[in-house]
């Protein structure tokens, strides 16, 4: 230590002349609530489980989301469509029960990565707390957006620049 | 330090007790019976020429189809040329003790207590031998392949959905 | 009248004292600090009041019942008293009869303050005993030896203001300050040590080792609970606030403020405005205060002790020295 | 008169702590209790108009030396401990002592005019101007040797302590 | 599926927000404002979602808005025990002490996907949520939580404090709550 | 009166678990001479958490996620630490873009690792404010993060065989920005504690330890450095093209905490010049491997062919086919050595896999480290180790 660090007043004085400097300095707070900090494009949040451009739930069951799930999650019950609910379902199967149990996810987007099918995605929404438990159960009510194309979920920032392109020149072979 | 010369050495010193030697893995490893694995692991610290004096790891396994299922993984480091070796001893489900090197290198007493605390191998000679991770009263060794990973009193999952 | 005027003032300000802090902290810190209770948090004292009023009255089992309750009453009882002896400006005129702004002008005030001073680590020291808490107890250790240690600095730092003015009375060493003549000027370095004492006698950073959090959880305050915590809390701004006045008093002239008593004002506005510099150098103190502990690490207790003896009574006794050699040349 | 009554609640204060010192069980309490005598003697020096005796009674003692006890009783934790049941003769040379001190002060306060003490009021002997130029003029190597003693007694004790850590 | 809905712990549903009951009079609303503006949390923060606390507790977010940004490390001061990040059944005890030791009111906030039900550990070691320990008034979903989460679940208790009834601590029902956890005091 | 003073009265005094200090969950018993501390006994596992228990069941690349939870200050190096040992499992060589950008990662994962242990030793010792001075340069890290993977904290950040995204634009731009403000920030900070010689008092000579006593403890990373031992993993056995920068590895000599908070934060200066060569050196290329076995194949072509979506099942499934063998891989996590040895039978799930968590090894040296020295001592002491629980308990 030098003669200036050991009579502390140098140090001290400087220390301060810093903290007082950040006393008229614009404020960094976010004030949540009222405004929201902007989220990423690819942030993990709730899950939704989308549908095509028709309104046809795009989900086939096919449980690779559920595999996938490193906490185990996601529950399914898969059944058959029945001749007259074409317009509900895109595949020949689909999911009549599907749950996310939102207290168990942890939010790895690795079912996202893992759907074959483009069905479930995350979005930049989060999931809000609950006063129960039992309410963290996000069923299909929760889960599958709405079939108002006005509040479609835009999912395209997540996808990568080459599904876009690909989306745009091809027909999907299940989309047939 | 090549291969070879640790390889003789080890040969010239501990002939009978090396039971497997395996050079294709990305460590040059060996099998030793378990009743010398102190000397050895002393042998590979003190002698000049190997100078294997960082204690990198320290952990079990157990393969419960093998006839000696439990086995102990330690992983030297010499710090000066960089070579790493890895030295494996096995002991039955009966009495599965192997001598400790806690007296070598003091990082291997928590990492003895773990390996304890996982697969219930008694650590001969070690100062303070009891459960570190897990709840003193604790009547299994959870890392062994028979005991199951979940909590029994999880409620809020069908097993039937998951193809586990 | 007066008396409880002070006392309220002190009340109201060790009130507010809480949130500034907090609003200044959340400056220092790029932050905002509480806004949501009121317009720009003002309530916020006021629901932190009424919350603790309204906690559970917790009693440790194992706790001195009467030495648990006495200790924060003490703290406060004490925190109130020192007040009394602080000259708040210059006389009052009302129906032409004068009446000094002070409780009491005692002729030895300054060793009343002290003495107010140094039984003030009671309350700390019993409540922390009484607790029957390991880091409250280490906590009331630290307060007792801490206390005493800085004392003896204090004291003989005062000394030398009592060599200049030849009094014991607040009121008399106010007098002498009027204009620019302030002590400050004649002993900074009598003022320096004033002053890191204060920070110590009040348990503030870099000192508050007494309850420093990441050590001692809450220190001597650990096991309290509701309005005794609060009483706790509260005595620690009130001794900042009556601290930043003696230190105001004794070396920055008082209610004094060069050009004030040119103004020509009336004798009764020329009271309040005396009482608003005051005030204004109080208040100046109190942000010291809160500006040093957001800057500063704290000691370590044996580096506090060392500091104590080895560098600010060595000081002091030099400063002593120093003046009593002055004043007897230009005798 | 008013200031007798005050007299009067200050002394019953100033005995019955000083009984409650000897008498309470932990020794916590006793020093607090002692704490309390002082202030009450430091009130009856306010009464006889000596402020700076009693602002500095309380600094020196209730200040700073029974911080200084409490501190120390604190550390050593006595709380617990039982008192071994001191042994008979020591309770008999405990009697014989208290027993002589008692019987010196009666005499003392036997021979006592009470008339013609000064009253307490009029003197103006406790302010700090005049204790002061007592203490400087008429004293003054009294008072100097006295705190050349302290100070021998200091290095004494910083003595003594050191010798208790090697 | 409907007659498979799994079973949960036994988390009440906070009774001062479901059971209309017995609120309501003015000076318990004017306590539950003064008490929802001055909760002040004691973190019990144990891995991850204690990192998200910090940058909670920090300026970007500033807890501190709302009252909250003077920490009480001792469960005696403390109004909010906010368990953040893993429990193991090790720990269940601790978390349990520290709950009998908190002073009443007291409300617990789950923050977190392991603290509220076990989230990925789903292991022989951890506890599986500590609404088996302790009542849980609020829980935040994520693993762990962003901050806008954590200030929502903390918002979420703090409109739970403004509601409550000052009697709600003396009901049979409360009472019977923490003898359902083992917890008299 | 001697007997009080002859056998002296030691005092207990129970250090945790809820102790503010100890950030949640380590147990410390100290003997206590008034405030001296003449020993202390450690009690750990609060957060056992199973992770090799739970690895022996999941696929690997759902072992991802759980190292994110080992060193969660510093998650994006056990993801990629993890993704590098199967890759050595799997006998497969990664680009040096992948490198690359590894290598931007995991130095942004080391400076916010010691941004948050600096700025708690700060808080330890009663300075907030520098905490949350850095702590805003943190969120600037976790913008980043949620740029480059969609989380903050526990990023699950790439791939076995890359990542599952390119840099993005924002990402880099945002990298810039962080890079140029990171010095102002840190000057300060330095400027508020380094040299203020109450922190210098509170720090040197605190727990220290010499240099042969730190390697037999087991100790790597900043805290051995500190003791002067310049052993890096980064160095020593180059992985991720480490070799292609040049960088100092900052040593001490004291092992003391003024050290270690400065090796440190002289770390922080070198990962930022890393980084910053890194990025100026990016090499074009793809962000991942191709290798259909492993690596996920392109979603335009798991929609659209038939053999990209068996993969695409296999993968998800876990039904990749992994050489039966064991390696041993190491990288140099926030807080030193962060081994990986791994175990295969050719199964979907790892036969064993054993963390090397360096916290846990080198906390053991903490009673020897503290003893002598006081209460606050301790206390610095733990927070400049910088022992992680998650990676602690495992």
């Amino acid at each position: 230590m030098t003669f200036w660090e050991r009579i502390y007043f140098p140090a001290i004085l400087n220390g301060m002349r810093i903290t007082f400097g950040h006393l008229f300095r614009r404020k960094t707070t976010v004030q949540y609530p009222e405004v929201k900090r902007e989220f990423s494009d690819i942030y993990r949040g709730k899950h939704v489980l989308k549908r095509d451009d028709e309104g046809r739930e795009r989900c086939t069951a096919c449980g690779l989301c559920a595999v996938a799930c490193p906490a185990e999650a996601i529950t399914m019950v898969a059944a058959e469509r029945k001749p007259g609910e074409e317009h509900l379902y895109r595949e020949e199967k689909y999911a009549t029960v599907y749950e996310i149990n939102m207290l168990r996810c942890i939010f790895c987007g690795d079912c996202e990565e893992a759907c074959p099918k483009e069905a479930i995605f995350l979005t930049k929404e989060i999931v809000k707390s609950e006063y129960e438990r039992g309410k963290f159960i996000y069923g299909k009510a929760e889960l599958v957006e709405p079939s108002d194309p006005a509040r479609r979920i835009d999912i395209s920032k997540r996808q990568t620049p080459e599904v876009l392109a690909f989306k745009k020149n091809k027909k999907f072979k299940h989309n047939k | 330090m090549e291969n070879s010369f640790i390889i003789d050495k080890l040969y010239k010193a501990f002939d009978q007790d090396i039971l497997k030697m395996d050079t294709s893995s990305d460590v040059l490893s060996f099998i030793i019976a378990s009743p010398v694995v102190h000397d050895v692991i002393s042998f590979l610290k003190n002698d000049e020429n190997m100078n294997f004096n960082f204690l990198t790891d320290l952990c079990g396994i157990h393969y419960p189809d093998r006839g000696l299922p439990l086995g102990v993984v330690y992983h030297l480091h010499n710090l000066t040329e960089n070579k790493r070796i890895r030295i494996k001893t096995f002991v039955t489900m009966n009495e599965p003790k192997v001598s400790t090197v806690t007296d070598l290198f003091s990082s291997a007493n928590w990492m003895e207590r773990e390996t304890f605390d996982f697969y219930g191998i008694i650590f001969e000679g070690h100062p303070n031998l009891k459960r570190i991770l897990n709840v003193e009263y604790m009547d299994f060794f959870p890392l062994r392949k028979e005991y199951p990973l979940e909590d029994p009193t999880r409620e809020d999952k069908d097993d039937r959905y998951f193809g586990r | 009248m007066l008396a409880s005027f002070i006392l309220v003032l002190s009340l109201l300000v060790a009130m507010y004292s809480t949130l500034i802090e907090r609003k200044v902290a959340g400056w220092f810190q790029d932050r905002h600090g509480p806004n949501r209770a009121g317009p720009w948090g003002l309530l916020q004292p006021l629901a932190d009041g009424a919350k603790l009023f309204f906690k559970e009255e917790f009693m440790p089992l194992s706790a001195d019942k009467f030495l648990y309750i006495l200790g924060p009453s003490l703290t406060m009882f004490i925190a109130l008293l020192t007040s009394a002896a602080i000259p708040w400006g210059p006389d009052l005129i009302i129906n032409g009869a004068a009446y000094p702004l002070q409780v009491a002008d005692v002729n030895i005030g300054i060793l009343y303050v002290f003495a107010i001073l140094s039984i003030g680590v009671y309350g700390i020291m019993i409540g922390g005993w009484a607790s029957n808490n390991k880091y409250a107890l280490l906590g009331a250790v630290r307060a007792s030896s801490q206390m005493i240690s800085y004392e003896l600095a204090m004291s003989l730092s005062i000394i030398t203001i009592v060599m200049m003015t030849g009094s014991l009375s607040m009121r008399e060493i106010v007098a002498q300050q009027q204009g620019f003549n302030w002590n400050i000027i004649y002993q900074p370095l009598g003022f320096l040590i004033f002053l890191i004492c204060a920070f110590a006698e009040t348990n503030r950073a870099p000192f508050d080792l007494p309850e420093c959090e990441t050590e001692l959880v809450g220190g001597y305050h650990t096991e309290y609970s509701s309005m005794k915590l609060g009483f706790y809390l509260f005595a620690e701004y009130i001794n900042m606030f009556i601290s930043g006045a003696v230190m105001a008093t004794l070396f920055l002239g008082g209610y004094h403020f060069p050009g004030l008593d040119k103004l020509g004002l009336s004798p009764n506005v020329f009271a309040f405005v005396s009482f608003m510099v005051l005030f204004t150098k109080i208040t100046l103190f109190g942000f010291i205060y809160m500006w040093i502990r957001w800057t500063l690490p704290r000691f370590r207790y044996d580096q506090l002790m060392k500091l104590g003896w080895k560098s600010l009574i060595p000081l002091a006794i030099l400063n002593v020295v120093v003046t009593g050699v002055v004043i007897l040349l230009n005798q | 008169m008013f200031t007798q009554y005050i007299f009067h609640f200050l002394s019953i204060m100033a005995l019955f702590s000083a009984v409650m010192v000897l008498a309470s069980k932990k020794p916590i309490h006793s020093v607090l209790f002692l704490t309390l005598t002082f202030f009450s003697i430091a009130g009856h020096y306010v009464l006889l108009n000596a402020q700076f005796l009693a602002v500095v009674h309380v600094i020196v003692y209730a200040g700073a030396i029974m911080v200084l006890f409490l501190f120390t009783v604190m550390l050593l934790n006595l709380n617990h401990d039982e008192r071994s049941p001191k042994p008979m003769w020591v309770n008999i040379m405990a009697f014989i002592a208290g027993g002589m001190l008692m019987l010196t002060l009666i005499g003392i306060f036997r021979g006592y005019d009470i008339q013609s003490a000064q009253d307490p009021m009029t003197t103006q002997i406790g302010l700090v101007k005049n204790l002061g130029k007592i203490l400087y003029h008429d004293y003054l190597i009294p008072f100097e040797l006295s705190s050349v003693l302290f100070l021998t007694a200091m290095v004494g004790a910083v003595l003594l302590g050191k010798k208790e850590q090697i | 599926m409907q007659k498979e809905t799994p079973k949960y712990n036994k988390s009440e549903p906070p009774e001062g927000y479901t059971a209309p009951g017995i609120f309501a009079t003015t000076f318990d609303k004017v306590i539950g404002l003064a008490r929802k503006n001055s909760i002040w949390p004691l973190p019990f923060a144990t891995s991850c979602c204690g990192i998200e606390f910090m940058a909670t507790m920090g300026a970007h977010y500033d807890l501190g808005r709302f009252g909250a940004e003077r920490l009480s490390f001792s469960p005696r001061q403390a109004d909010l025990l906010m368990v953040m990040g893993t429990i193991a059944k090790k720990m269940a005890p601790v978390i349990q002490q520290v709950y009998i030791q908190m002073a009443e009111p007291r409300w617990v906030l789950a923050v977190g996907a392991c603290a509220s039900s076990g989230g990925i550990f789903d292991t022989y070691s951890v506890l599986q949520g500590i609404d088996r320990v302790v009542p849980v008034d609020v829980y935040v979903p994520g693993c762990p939580p962003r901050p806008e989460q954590i200030i929502d679940g903390f918002m979420k208790v703090q409109e739970l404090v403004a509601n409550e009834s000052l009697r709600r601590r003396y009901s049979a029902e409360y009472k019977e709550l923490l003898e359902g956890y083992g917890i008299l005091k | 009166m001697t007997d009080i003073l002859d056998d002296k009265q030691y005092t207990t005094l129970n250090l945790g678990p809820t102790h503010p200090a100890t950030h949640g969950i380590f147990q410390n018993v100290l003997t206590l001479d008034g405030e001296q501390i003449i020993d202390a006994e450690q009690t750990i596992g609060y957060i056992h958490r199973a992770f090799e228990k739970i690895a022996e069941h999941r696929p690997f690349y759902q072992i991802t996620p759980l190292t994110d939870r080992l060193n969660y200050c510093s998650s994006p190096i056990n993801n990629i630490g993890w993704h590098q040992t199967v890759e050595k499992l799997l006998g497969v060589k990664t680009t040096k873009r992948i490198d690359y950008m590894r290598i931007i990662l995991m130095e942004l994962a080391r400076i916010t690792d010691h941004l948050v242990c600096n700025s708690v030793i700060g808080v330890d010792s009663g300075a907030l404010t520098g905490f949350i001075y850095v702590f805003q340069e943190r969120e600037k890290v976790y913008e980043i993060y949620e740029e480059v993977s969609g989380a903050r904290l526990t990023t699950n950040m790439g791939r076995i065989g890359g990542f599952e995204r390119d840099l993005s634009l924002k990402a880099v731009k945002k990298i810039r920005e962080f890079l140029d403000h990171l010095p102002k920030v840190l000057h300060e900070f330095e400027k508020l504690l380094m040299r203020n010689r109450i922190f210098m008092d509170r720090t040197i000579g605190v727990g220290p330890i010499s240099g042969e006593r730190a390697l037999n403890y087991g100790f790597t990373g900043p805290n051995l450095r500190a003791a002067g031992v310049d052993y890096d993993v980064r160095v020593m056995t180059p992985y991720s093209s480490y070799d292609d920068f040049e960088f100092i590895i900052p040593v001490g000599t004291q092992g003391d905490t003024y050290d270690r908070f400065c090796v440190r934060q002289q770390e922080i200066w070198e990962s930022v010049k890393l980084v910053r060569n890194a990025l100026e050196n990016l090499p074009e290329g793809s962000f991942h491997l191709d290798v259909p076995q492993f690596y996920l194949p392109p979603k335009e072509a798991v929609y659209s062919k038939m053999e990209a979506l068996i993969w695409h099942f296999k993968i998800v499934m876990g039904e990749i086919e992994v050489p039966v063998g064991e390696v041993y891989h190491s990288v140099e996590g926030g807080n030193g050595e962060l081994g990986f040895y791994l175990v295969s039978d050719g199964g979907r799930t790892p036969f064993r896999l054993h963390f090397r968590r360096p916290g846990f090894i080198y906390y053991q040296a903490y009673p020897e480290m503290i003893r002598g020295g006081v209460l606050s001592d301790a206390i610095l002491t733990m927070s400049s180790m910088n022992v992680i629980a998650g990676e602690l308990d495992a």
